[in-house]
């Protein structure tokens, strides 16, 4: 792979933010999307920007992710593009979910040009809420020596952290003293770059040997943490355990960048009966749960949205009663997509699982026939 | 030199009285200040206290909701539910701290032009005074 | 103690699964009384929440079956079935929540035998494997 | 004089079955003269012709499609007697007899079994079919019947009679269509096959019909003995048929690979070995089977001559031989794989109304008519005129309706205005459970009082009542007057089969002003009496099962049927023969027509064609070119297209600037290409040339004093090779006809093969042979290279022969017109097949033409897009003419319509809008193109009219946006609960 | 004076005891209770139908996992319920509910309403460690007998002034009662409570609710009132004050979901018409040069507050559920108790009282008027 070379001497985001000032001055876009401190400082925002005024409170790699980028993006495009050529500057798992996003129309990339960057994860919102400047402080430490993980679940076992499908990305590890490297991803990403008068041919081995070997690690910890939790959550008894807390406020849901429904299945008419249903059914086992139906909304979000999950974690974040969603609903996605080879956002290209099928597939799933089975 | 600052207001006039007030204030040739935008409802109780949050986001300097007279509605009851909502939306966002004053509920009929000109010279002023609507530079809305 | 009798649902097209069904009514073919068929349009157009709503609800097991491959009335809807079986299998599994729960299987309308031997070879699958954990808790 | 408008149709082939519904649909009265007893008898052997083993057009299309709409006069039994007249004006007389039991009056109570006194085996004397294993058909052993009339007696519903009526009739008919079932190969004619004299041979037709109730499994190939045989031989019959009265009906091939791969599947370790002489699946993607049998590791042996000779009680020996080589297999089982004979009615039909046979004794049909016969008026569909696949016998039904109009009166037939619907909106409801006790005889086996009573206290329940029946026609009206009086406003029903007697139901309820949407019907005979024992656990789940209808109707809404208005105009895309067949056939049918071509010339490959076709051609040019109805644009192309099914709005671009056309269907017509060879020193020498280019040159070779020395003829160059999997149908018979006539002229021929496809000219292939062609085979792809040696020319196979030639002819296939198929595709957002042609539904999947998909009621299965001719898939003059007029046929039966209602009546899908988030997942999965996504609102919008209320849109929404009328989302989650409530 | 029934067990046993009676004499056809759940210290209401399944319940278990107002609305959204149901709530819920039914989300119709008066819950959030609400339980009941405000009880409860429930069947006594380890005392104040418990054994008396530690408790909670004013001191905050404190707001809209006064099917804040089209975002962006995206952030919690402000109950749901600690409820309280003032109207008081937003008088608020 080649890219560029670009200083950045006043730190990472100095450099990528003077980069994309560039751009945009240079009339590459018309906006940045990215994230802002808030004016309390006490989170970030996603600001869409015009001119150059508010990028100094701009962060690229903020050290919470209080809104999910893709999020942000569907807001922007869901009834289509714009007249304006946009960037936008995310984490790869935003970028992930916003090319999923893409797939179910949520989301419009014609006039979008996606930036990604190299990320060593966020810190769990709540916590970071609790004492901000602590954590700014301590996440200034995460980003200086990249060999601290974030702490939490979901970024600790990240192992899609580092060039997503974008057009180009800002390549942070084995980048030389004091620089970046960007690196472009589609020949949008490369005419942007011609553009700016850049020359990307220079080799990037230094990252991508330093992304892979970072890859097999975090991908090693990832496969042990997810076994390790798989023992901890199998089975009726300790999954409802942990799902039992649950108050239904449905915090997971909306905060998750694929559950893009204006009304979720598991709130609709669907589900909402007459008492005569209830009383059976707490008949029936001498008690009902109130409000009802939370394993199937936990289950049925799962089977709605699992094979689009992009492990990013803010359905944790938001979860009041810190139940381990992501952790739950990762492991779970995890084998749906290999069921069917895909990987949530790796390719805008490769079709939704659930809307294609083969003819010749999954005989294992048919239970096979017994002919005799009477005799 | 700094311009003068010219308030934008936005004007929810009722079909019936004061869209017609506004009317004949025109044709009388009554000179208001032209810092008026009007927005004709068919009855100020269609106002929904939301429109005027979103005016006011939107950065509206005011906003200035006008209809019958008490007791002339042409709907017969519905400047008094527009009463009730204005009072609990100033109520709100009294409390919140904000500038109430940039919202106005008055009553103008169709026969008052002179009124209305006076409504919105006086709001005006009022308005100038408050001086321009921070919304409007505010990004984090 | 009485021996345990799995409630299960049965998950049947409206045309081959149905017709296998009716098939198996004409030639007067036996099946046991706890397996309660539950009619759709389409394989494809059962939900994943209503295999998992079952689980929950009381059935110990649920079985779907409709057209073979390529006979779909409606095209194409029994290949969705099967991804969409693929799915929720793969959420059980993971969570052992008992995969081995959902079947799968196509009958086509004139084979009622099949549909009775696979309603008689799941009542006894489910009686080996006792009632679904699942809809005894109250907590769900 | 007016022309007569009925239409009487004789035999029950799929292709009359077709025909009948296309005249139906068109608002023509028919008279269905069925040969058989009851009402499927003679279409159940299509079963054994099919590859497939169990399910076909749904079960009942026939049987409920007619009983909808209500135009057709089955009869039984029946036998034409006489026909005088002319076409417009036959007089036709017929003998009829009741069957012993009236299918459709039938109750199936199954009370004249039980009161029968005579025992046969395992069953009595009146029993019900097994073989139609989809319906109860109830039949009486004559032979051991004593008349004792104990059936008739019980009977409840006067369905059966002893004594049958048998009736000669006399009516006034405009056309008739002939449409015999096929005659069978009996065990005579397969006596050298070792049919009937061992075990160990087995028709297919046997297997499929063992396969009932279960599919193919070990069971149906189990040989008496107990015995599951490990070794399999799989013979193409008609191949090696001596007495050559058995034809190839081209199903044959992939019958046979289709039983080879279902063998390996069921039984991995067997031998199985396919003995053919030449592999002829060139339907649609036939040719995948042929792939998936070698793939599978089934063996598959081409020969010439074969023997077979039973090995005592082991197995049956199997000797073949090829160009001297040969050898011999041991097989525990021979299945064979039979064609079809001519047929025996050919004689007395030919002596009753004057048709005539081919040589082969099959109908003849004149030139370029799809199933006129030689009597002007008098159609003949399906395998009567030929052997045929399914497609070609279900494209010639509706291709008579093409035909067939022009000698026909107005339509004489008009559907019956539904009974008006009470508007139940804003009424609370008031659940009835009626419960059908089917003339007394489910109270034997279950308790109905209880199950009424307990039925009564249920929440939502106002009313209970237990009913005679509601299956004929006095129950039917009894028991709508009941639910009128209990003054309920949703119904329950518990009876039996709704798949069959759905429409009785509906009718009931109908008739009692509800809406059918407010109605549920529970299979209490299916779900409960016939299949269980234990009279409490029945009760309980006939409960559980009610419930759950309760539940339904309590959450139901009432809507009406949508309709939708449909353009009377047709845009035909090419100008080459199909589409000026289809033209031609809609525009001279009333209906206006836009065809559009993009060269300056209409008549396509013209210029390929024998003088008697570019006659006929020409002739249609001038035809079309002069009717009225038609406007031709020349050098015109689609540009743009929006709209749906039913109401295209096509832009075509035309040298005077773009044209807008308003269209209900629009015909693909776009033609293929002739393969240009790529090799074979093609180009580099003038003695090297294409079958086409013989065939320009071939008056002038004949003229000379002698033909060429010398000619080799290499057969599929541009077919069934790595690029073009497909056969394309044509050259076989090309080089056949070709080289006979310079067989004629003393040439050496030499013809250089892998497999004689020459379907339907079997007497070519004979012809050529005894003329003294040479043929030799290639295997798989290792084609003969043609090579230059000095002066001569040199054809020489992979095995080293070497064949001299004066003239080399290759015979080139069609390809495609790949980057104008997929700009139309795009445009029309129809899907091209994996070799580049239109898809269709004829091949919709693989192993079979999709009988189902083409007999399917509805027309719509196609989103009135029809790809026909050589756009659909490589085929000949005559077959081309086929799709064309087939297209012509299904487009002309819903032309006429103003207003259209949807497929499934008000059975549709829809979506709420302020839920609904565009993300068109539910336009992706709609295997109907009855959705698209509004670009200005960003929602999903359904056509009502092409929705067939299949659901899978509703169930890939991952909101509660999309939903069916009868099938909204709180209704199933309450049905399971109620379900699983007790 | 009132009518009450006395127990010699516990408070919170002698709820438990009453359902059982209640249950075992087929008088109610189950019980909406919280429960404990399995496998964690976590509690959630239940629906109960069998006497034995009691035998886990907590009725006076001071967390509240999900507003039982919404519970209720739930239940009888469609139909009324077909048999009597007994349920122990919160005086707040019970108010929530009846505000609900004005709204037509519900039916009152057969319920068997036990309240008690309430010393507060616990933030949610406590759950989160498990076995610390049990930790705490001895020092809540203590401070509730001692009618003290409970240490580490949420801010919206200690500055909650309408803890004696307003119309519940029954009543728990609670506060002030020194004995409530060992007896119980119950107000019976509708007839039909009576008829419910007759035929139970136990004592019936006539005793007073609002007593005089009832009354000095008050006190201390509308101190505690004051405070937390003083604390979120909104009246200075302002456009810029709103923008500190919602600005870390991610657009969950948990808050809304939780609410029991939010019942709209699908929020108009989530609504098809009010989502910005491309155009929209792009005038906003000419004129702002820059824009929040998702944008409306402080629209929606103005818009929500203008749409509950009459009904809120002050619950205080809302701010458990949030996860970057919105002090939301807090902020309602201020404002909906001077909106409520205004209109002089006491949310879930009176189910046949109208909502003041839909009826008006003629002569009145003449202040707002220019």
């Amino acid at each position: 792979m080649k890219g560029a070379v670009i200083q950045a001497k006043a730190g990472i985001a100095d450099g990528i933010l003077n980069f994309l000032k560039e751009a945009l001055d240079k009339g590459f876009f018309d906006a940045l999307l990215l994230p802002v401190r808030v004016p309390a400082g006490d989170s970030f925002s996603y600001i869409l920007m015009r001119d150059t005024s508010l990028l100094d409170g701009a962060f690229p790699l903020p050290p919470v992710m209080p809104v999910q980028g893709a999020r942000a993006l569907s807001s922007l495009t869901r009834y289509g593009k714009g007249t304006n050529r946009i960037a936008v500057l995310m984490r790869p798992c935003e970028i992930r979910a916003a090319i999923e996003l893409h797939k179910l129309d949520q989301v419009d990339l014609e006039n979008i040009f996606l930036l990604s960057v190299d990320c060593p994860g966020v810190l769990p919102l709540g916590d970071y809420i609790k004492d901000p400047r602590k954590g700014d402080a301590l996440y200034e430490k995460v980003l200086q020596e990249w060999i601290i993980r974030s702490p939490r679940w979901a970024c600790d076992i990240c192992d899609k952290f580092s060039m997503p499908h974008s057009d180009a990305h800002f390549g942070i590890l084995g980048a030389p003293e004091s620089s970046l490297f960007v690196i472009p991803g589609t020949t949008k990403g490369k005419d942007f770059l011609e553009s700016l008068d850049i020359e990307y041919h220079t080799s990037v081995k230094s990252w991508e040997t330093k992304v892979q070997e970072l890859t097999e690690e975090i991908s090693k910890k990832r496969e042990q943490t997810l076994q390790a939790l798989s023992r901890d959550t199998r089975g009726p008894e300790r999954l409802l355990g942990i799902f039992s807390k649950c108050i239904n406020c449905h915090n997971c849901m909306r905060v998750c960048p694929i559950c893009y429904c204006r009304q979720c299945y598991f709130d609709s008419d669907a589900l909402k009966l007459t008492p005569d249903n209830y009383l059976m059914r707490a008949q029936k086992k001498g008690a009902l749960r109130f409000m009802p139906d939370t394993l199937l909304f936990q289950l049925g979000r799962m089977s709605h949205m699992g094979l689009s999950c992009v492990s990013c974690g803010t359905c944790e974040d938001a979860c009041p009663m810190a139940i381990p969603v992501s952790r739950i609903f990762t492991l779970v996605a995890d084998s749906m997509q290999e069921v069917f080879d895909y990987v949530a956002g790796r390719n805008p290209q490769d079709p939704l699982p659930q809307i294609v099928y083969k003819e010749e597939e999954l005989k294992e799933v048919e239970k096979a026939y017994i002919e005799t089975y009477n005799k | 030199m700094e311009e003068e600052f010219k308030p934008k207001i936005v004007g929810f006039l009722c079909n019936w009285c004061s869209y017609a007030g506004a009317d004949l204030a025109g044709v009388s040739r009554l000179k208001y200040p032209s810092t008026i935008l009007p927005v004709r409802v068919m009855c100020s109780s269609r106002v929904d206290p939301l429109h005027i949050i979103t005016a006011l986001l939107k950065g509206a300097d005011g906003v200035l909701i006008a209809g019958c007279h008490p007791g002339d509605c042409h709907y017969q009851k519905g400047n008094y539910h527009t009463r009730r909502r204005f009072a609990l939306l100033k109520r709100v966002l009294e409390n919140l701290g904000f500038d109430a004053d940039r919202m106005r509920l008055s009553w103008v009929s169709a026969s008052e032009g002179r009124r209305f000109a006076k409504v919105v010279g006086e709001f005006t002023e009022k308005i100038k005074e408050l001086g321009p609507n921070p919304c409007r530079e505010e990004h984090f809305l | 103690m009485k021996e345990f009798e799995p409630k299960i649902v049965y998950f049947l097209c409206d045309w081959c699964g149905t017709g296998g069904c009716e098939t198996a009514s004409a030639h007067h073919l036996y099946y046991p009384e706890n397996v309660l068929i539950s009619r759709v349009h389409c394989t494809g157009s059962l939900s994943a929440v209503h295999i998992l709503r079952s689980l929950i609800e009381g059935a110990d097991g649920v079985v779907i079956s409709g057209c073979h491959p390529g006979d779909c009335h409606f095209e194409t809807g029994n290949y969705r079935a099967r991804r969409r079986v693929a799915v929720v299998k793969s959420i059980l599994e993971t969570l052992e929540l008992g995969p081995e729960r959902v079947w799968f299987r196509y009958v086509a309308h004139g084979e009622g035998r099949r549909f009775v031997d696979t309603a008689a070879e799941f009542n006894d699958h489910l009686k080996k494997l006792g009632p679904n954990p699942l809809k005894l808790r109250r907590d769900t | 004089m007016a022309k007569e408008s009925t239409v009487l149709i004789y035999g029950t082939n799929l292709g009359g079955y077709r025909a009948a519904y296309a005249f139906c649909k068109k608002g023509y009265k028919v008279i269905l003269l069925n040969r058989g007893r009851y009402v499927d008898e003679m279409k159940n052997q299509a079963l054994a012709q099919l590859p497939l083993d169990f399910c076909w057009i749904c079960g009942h299309m026939p049987q409920r499609l007619f009983k909808a709409i209500g135009c057709v006069t089955d009869c039984y039994n029946a036998e034409l007697l006489e026909v005088s007249g002319e076409a417009g004006h036959f007089k036709v007389k017929y003998r009829t007899k009741a069957q012993l039991v009236n299918n459709f009056a039938c109750a199936e109570c199954d009370q004249c079994i039980e009161v029968c006194p005579v025992r046969v085996g395992d069953r009595k004397a009146i029993f019900v079919h097994p073989e139609a294993a989809w319906e109860n058909i109830y039949l009486i052993d004559w032979e051991q019947c004593t008349r004792c009339g104990k059936c008739e007696e019980i009977c409840p519903t006067g369905a059966l009679k002893l004594e049958r009526s048998e009736e000669v009739q006399e009516m006034d008919v405009g056309v008739i269509i002939l449409a015999p079932e096929f005659d069978e190969p009996i065990e005579a004619d397969l006596e050298e096959f070792g049919l009937g004299k061992t075990p160990h041979v087995m028709k297919n037709s046997t297997i499929a019909r063992k396969s009932l109730l279960t599919n193919f499994v070990r069971d149906s190939v189990t040989l008496p003995s107990g015995k599951v045989p490990q070794s399999f031989g799989i013979v193409i019959t008609p191949h090696f048929n001596k007495s050559g009265i058995e034809y190839e009906n081209y199903n044959l091939s992939v019958s046979a690979a289709h039983r080879a791969v279902k063998l390996k599947e069921i039984l991995p370790e067997a031998q199985v070995t396919i003995f053919l002489r030449d592999y002829r699946g060139f339907g649609k993607k036939h040719y995948l089977w042929y792939k998936k049998a070698q793939d599978a590791g089934v063996q598959l042996v081409k020969t010439h001559k074969l023997k077979m000779t039973p090995q005592g009680e082991e197995n049956v020996a199997i000797e073949y031989e090829e160009n001297g080589r040969g050898g011999t297999q041991r097989v525990e089982l021979a299945i064979l794989i039979t064609g079809q004979k001519s047929p025996a009615l050919m004689e007395p039909l030919s002596r009753i109304c004057g048709v005539k046979a081919d040589d082969r004794g099959f109908c003849q049909i004149r030139p370029f008519s799809s199933c006129e016969t030689d009597v002007d008026g008098i159609f003949a569909v399906g395998e009567f005129s030929g052997p045929k696949g399914n497609p070609e016998t279900i494209w010639e039904g509706c291709a008579a309706l093409t035909e067939a109009l022009k000698y026909l009166g107005e339509p004489n037939f008009q559907r019956a205005a539904p009974p008006p619907l009470k508007d139940m909106a804003g009424e609370r409801p008031r659940v009835g459970v009626f419960i059908c006790s089917c003339f007394g005889t489910f109270n034997k086996r279950m308790d109905l009082e209880v199950l009424r009573e307990t039925t009564e206290g249920l929440p939502g329940v106002s009313h209970t009542e237990i009913i005679r029946a509601c299956c004929t026609p006095a129950t039917i009206k009894e028991t709508a007057e009941r639910i009128k009086k209990s003054g309920v406003n949703r119904v329950v029903l518990a009876v039996c089969t709704p798949l069959q007697k759905l429409l009785k139901y509906r009718k009931t309820v109908m008739m009692a002003g509800l809406n059918p949407l407010l109605t549920e019907y529970v299979r209490l005979r299916e779900d409960v009496i016939y299949v269980h024992k234990d009279r409490d656990k029945m009760l309980t789940k006939a409960l559980a099962l009610i419930r759950v209808g309760i539940e339904r109707v309590r959450r139901g809404a009432q809507a009406s049927p949508p309709t939708d208005a449909f353009t009377p105009h047709a845009l035909v895309i090419g100008g080459g023969l199909s589409g000026l067949v289809a033209a031609d056939g809609i525009a001279s049918n009333g209906f206006t027509v836009t065809l559009v071509e993009q060269k300056d010339t209409l008549g396509g490959h013209i210029e390929y064609l024998w003088p008697a076709q570019k006659d006929y051609v020409w002739s249609l040019i001038s035809k079309v070119e002069s009717n009225s109805n038609v406007i031709v644009y020349k050098n015109a192309v689609l540009k743009e297209t929006a709209g749906y099914a039913g109401n295209f709005k096509a832009t075509v671009s035309t040298p005077d600037g773009d044209v807008s056309v308003d269209t209900g269907v629009v015909i693909l017509a776009t033609g293929a290409r002739e393969y240009r060879p790529d090799g074979f020193l093609y180009g580099k020498d003038p003695r090297i040339i294409t079958q086409l280019e013989l065939k320009e040159r071939l008056p002038q070779l004949l003229k000379a004093e002698r033909g060429p020395r010398a000619v080799a003829m290499v057969q599929c160059v541009g077919s069934k090779d790595a690029r073009h999997p497909y056969c394309s149908r044509i050259c076989c018979d090309q080089a056949l006809e070709n080289a006979i006539k310079l067989r004629q002229k003393n040439s050496d021929v030499t013809i250089f093969y892998r497999d004689m496809t020459s379907y339907g000219q079997e007497n070519l292939y004979k012809k050529a042979g005894k003329l003294g062609v040479k043929f030799v085979r290639f295997e798989d792809h290792h084609y003969p290279e043609v090579r230059k040696s000095g002066k001569t020319l040199e054809v020489v196979t992979a095995n080293g022969n070497k064949q001299e030639a004066d003239l080399v002819v290759l015979s080139t296939g069609i390809v495609p017109d790949i980057a104008n198929n997929e700009d139309l595709s795009f445009l029309l957002g129809y899907p091209l097949d994996a070799d580049g042609f239109f898809d269709s539904d004829a091949n919709a999947y693989p192993y079979e033409e999709a009988i189902k998909r083409l007999t399917k009621p509805y027309e719509w299965a196609t989103n009135c897009i029809y790809p026909v001719g050589l756009a659909h898939s490589p085929r000949g003059f005559d077959a081309c003419i086929l799709t064309a007029r087939d297209a012509a046929g299904r487009a002309l039966t819903i032309l006429g319509k103003k207003r259209m209602p949807p497929p499934n009546a008000m059975y549709v899908a829809d979506v709420k809008e302020s839920l609904c988030m565009g993300c068109g997942v539910c336009v992706d999965v709609c295997a109907y193109s009855a959705r698209h996504i509004d670009p200005s609102k960003k929602v999903a919008v359904v056509h009502p009219f092409l929705c067939d209320s299949c659901g899978s849109c509703v169930a890939i929404c991952p909101n509660d946006a999309s939903y069916l009328t009868d099938f909204k989302s709180n209704q199933p989650i309450g049905a399971l609960d109620v379900l699983l409530g007790t | 004076m009132s009518k009450v029934f006395k127990l010699d067990e516990s408070v919170e046993k002698s709820v438990k005891k009453l359902l059982t009676f209640l249950l075992n004499k087929g008088r109610i056809r189950g019980a909406l209770v919280l429960q404990k759940t399995d496998g964690n210290s976590a509690v959630a209401y239940s629906l109960i139908t069998d006497a034995d399944a009691l035998a886990s319940a907590c009725p006076l278990c001071p967390l509240m996992p999900s507003n039982a107002a919404s519970v209720l609305s739930r239940l009888t959204l469609q139909e009324s319920l077909p048999e009597p149901l007994a349920v122990v709530l919160r005086p707040c819920e019970l108010r929530g509910f009846i505000e609900l039914v004005k709204h037509g989300q519900g039916s009152l119709d057969k319920f068997l309403f036990i309240s008690s008066v309430c010393g507060g819950v616990y933030p949610l959030k406590m759950v989160q460690v498990d076995g610390s609400v049990g930790e705490k339980l001895p020092q809540y009941w203590d401070a509730v007998k001692r009618a003290e405000i409970a240490p580490e009880i949420r801010p919206t409860c200690r500055a909650c002034e309408r803890f004696v429930p307003l119309g519940a069947d029954m009543t728990v006594a609670t506060m002030g009662e020194s004995g409530l380890e060992t007896k119980c005392t119950i107000f019976l104040n509708t007839d039909k409570a009576m008829g419910f418990i007759e035929g139970m054994e136990g004592k019936l008396a006539e005793e007073k609710l609002e007593t005089e530690a009832i009354q000095q408790h008050k006190q201390k909670r509308k101190a505690e009132k004051n405070k937390l004013y003083d604390e979120i001191g909104l009246e200075k905050y302002g456009l810029s004050g709103m923008i500190d404190m919602f600005g870390k707001c991610i657009g969950c809209h948990g808050c809304s979901q939780v609410c029991p006064i939010c019942y709209c099917e699908v929020c108009t804040f989530e609504s098809r018409d009010l989502e910005p089209k491309p155009a929209e975002f792009e005038r906003d962006l000419n004129k702002k040069r820059a824009i929040r995206v998702p944008p409306d952030t402080l629209f929606y919690h103005l818009g929500r507050l203008i749409h509950v402000a009459i009904s809120c109950v002050g619950c205080g749901s809302c701010t458990d559920v949030c996860p970057v600690d919105i002090p939301v409820s807090s902020i309602f309280l201020k404002v909906r108790e001077s909106v409520q003032e205004l209109f002089d109207y006491v949310p879930g008081m009176d189910p046949e009282e109208a909502v003041p937003i839909t009826k008006f008088e003629t002569e009145e608020l003449v202040e707002f008027e220019d």
